[in-house]
């Protein structure tokens, strides 16, 4: 019987090691997997390459990870908030490398990983600084920069509910980067609110199929809101 | 002269907007769009983050943060809305589905490049988010700012000197003092606030202006 | 008020012009719209770009569309089927274009299109006959071939439900191509089982929001049946 | 000796496929190897019509379909199982997220091309369908298919003369004489139908073989 199911937040991550890519869901306060986060921190591994929409804010999730030293190379849309002082220590003090992705190249590079494309042509940032040094072509009188698919060793996600075989559905826009992420990395932990029995999720209204999942670790959003 | 504030300025974009379009308002300025469409239109609001058929932000107390806007803000989702992922959400812009997308900027030129994501300072840190796509995806994409700076310098341009966000993208730019088509031809005033003249627009702006008829 | 119904398969078609190109959703059996066929061969226009699965097989869909003569070329996967004589006739005496494109590519190319990319390196189809003259590139170790996005004028696909402002939900198999097809088409017509009332769909499990959909016909499964 | 018909084919290929494991079975004759998947393990067959966790044939007179399988037969959906459109499951091939694609071919050569498409013939009218996705999508692709054609001649080959599928993507190849493996070091022996000897296998295939230990 297959059961991605694990007991814990600590086992779910129990084999991130140093140096590992790990692309971390969530958009603003919506889908952080932050116990995952928590878990991965007290693990101890660094030299990490994170992949996220932001670098982070105030003192936990993927701003700890950097306060701890932890982070190598951040791969991300928007570092720049208001309260993401401990990414701009690490930047201003040469601690942390970064790669300024456009939102929507970040995704759709997220995605050509998990769909096994080689590069895409993307008209996104064209002309701009975050194209430099980047192969163009003009397509149909459109100008387009090439650009490669991000690929994670690890993706940590947080959805709404999981059955054993790893399906999830999510809440709102809780989903963002949770789907493509889900199906980019080579190993997918996903936390969330609810295990359901095999046949709980309507078949039609899976949005991860549990292909793209290797484990679930359910982290009642009343032991989120203690943590 | 009737310089508009800002939530005049909102109103008179939100003016422009047809029923059925669907369309992402950037943050900041932007978002003031929305509190000034008319009632009367279905319109269909998009949020990078997943979410179409944007309503507005819900009541005090009844905020659900796992239902917010690109803003990070709490937000209530209208009946018949639905969510996506990231990439289908991208997609919407970047194939030309989203018709109309309002954003704020630093510079515009008279040939609509864009430049709103970073001063260019020494030391600042970078940040991008979803400009560059919303800037050049949308059927059309609106800017909506102050034409001058503080220090009085004009944010329409001939070139832009701030780093670039897209090339060419911009069509229409909605300012506190007049509203200008900008593109491949150069910048032509639509209209201007009352007691404004072309003349003193031109000394205002300095770049070269077409006058609509 | 937005309503994007339309009265009857005819009224909804009724713009497809002479020379358009056309995708049609369905895989075998499922998610055909047979309705929306028959209203594009009643109206009478011809030179169309196909872009299917196949290639039409028996007397109805496709197949009809070819036998009347309106196409000239077509985009699919598989056009070799034991009961597709039209589409053998018509090849045959040279009267019909035919680019064959492996399933996969043809998924990514429409789902390319429907995201605005200008071009994918696929790895599918190198070193084979239907990568020959075309642009390849080693990635990664690993050899891909250039592909460019499918768009067209029109896509007829079929759904289970609808709500006015053209969200869909599919039913089974008949989910296939739909929902890249209507992200790839500039006017994306959906013949449907139901049309439900704003909200009837969960809005966590619509499958094609309303953006992607222009055009909504319902035609009742008893109607079809009948037909 | 005993040459393996078909059905034992189809559990040999069978007996090899872990629990747990994703699944896709081209059409033909590798759609028997579902029948001899053991009970006891949980496997996932994948379609690539959009299905996950495809389960038998419905019984006669309760087909739904618009629940089919590639080869446009009737299916039913294990309870768990799930749909999604035509790229997700392309993507599932395409990147590796299947693990074991068994097909059926014309021609595999010792260094794991596969013709399984398109005889070339003049006048033959060409279908793909998802063969060449599937080909070098999963992580392994085996083969199944009689060692040798009604003429004799071995399918498996030092280099195909059919129009290829895909480059070096077959790891093993299923006969109902022995069982290979393939790839850059060339064709090994797994094993083979009692009463068949090395020699004699090399004698009916004509290319190089390993024994493998």
């Amino acid at each position: 019987m297959i059961d991605k199911k694990v007991a814990s937040a600590g086992a779910a991550v129990a084999d991130i090691f140093d140096g590992a890519s790990v692309m971390i869901g969530g958009f603003g306060t919506a889908g952080m997997p932050d116990e995952l986060i928590d878990a991965l921190i007290a693990r101890g591994v660094g030299d990490l390459t994170i992949i996220n929409n932001n670098a982070g804010n105030g003192e936990s999730g993927v701003a700890a990870l950097i306060r701890e030293g932890r982070v190598r190379k951040i791969v991300c849309s928007f570092p720049r908030q208001p309260d993401s002082h401990h990414f701009d220590a690490a930047y201003r003090g040469g601690k942390i490398e970064l790669e300024l992705v456009p939102q929507g190249n970040l995704a759709a590079r997220i995605q050509a990983a998990g769909a096994g494309l080689g590069a895409i042509f993307t008209p996104t940032g064209y002309g701009t600084l975050l194209a430099e040094g980047k192969e163009t072509r003009e397509i149909d009188g459109k100008h387009h920069v090439l650009e490669y698919p991000i690929h994670a060793d690890f993706a940590l996600i947080k959805a709404q509910r999981a059955d054993r075989w790893g399906n999830l559905v999510y809440r709102k826009t809780a989903r963002n980067f949770g789907p493509i992420m889900a199906m980019a990395a080579k190993t997918t932990i996903a936390q969330v609110a609810d295990i359901v029995p095999l046949g709980s999720i309507d078949p039609e209204a899976v949005v991860t199929p549990g292909i793209f999942v290797q484990r679930v670790v359910k982290i009642a959003p009343a032991l989120a809101a203690a943590a | 002269m009737n310089r508009l504030n800002r939530d005049q300025m909102a109103a008179r974009v939100a003016w422009d907007i047809p029923e059925g379009a669907y369309v992402n308002l950037g943050i900041g300025l932007p978002t003031k769009v929305a509190n000034y469409l008319p009632q009367e239109r279905e319109i269909f609001l998009q949020s990078e983050n997943g979410l179409l058929g944007m309503g507005p932000a819900p009541a005090p107390g009844e905020e659900d943060w796992e239902l917010i806007n690109a803003g990070k803000q709490a937000v209530t989702l209208l009946t018949g809305g639905c969510y996506f992922h990231h990439a289908d959400s991208f997609a919407m812009m970047r194939a030309g589905h989203i018709d109309i997308c309002v954003l704020g900027a630093f510079q515009v030129s008279v040939t609509g490049d864009l430049a709103n994501w970073h001063t260019g300072e020494p030391g600042a840190i970078p940040a991008v988010g979803g400009a560059m796509d919303l800037a050049i995806g949308a059927k059309q994409t609106f800017v909506m700012m102050e034409l001058l700076t503080k220090q009085g310098e004009s944010k329409l341009v001939e070139a832009c000197t701030y780093p670039l966000t897209g090339l060419g993208c911009v069509s229409r730019v909605y300012t506190d003092l007049a509203v200008f088509d900008v593109g491949a031809e150069g910048a032509s005033v639509i209209e201007m606030v009352d007691g404004l003249t072309i003349e003193e627009l031109r000394k205002l702006t300095g770049v070269p202006l077409a006058f609509a008829a």
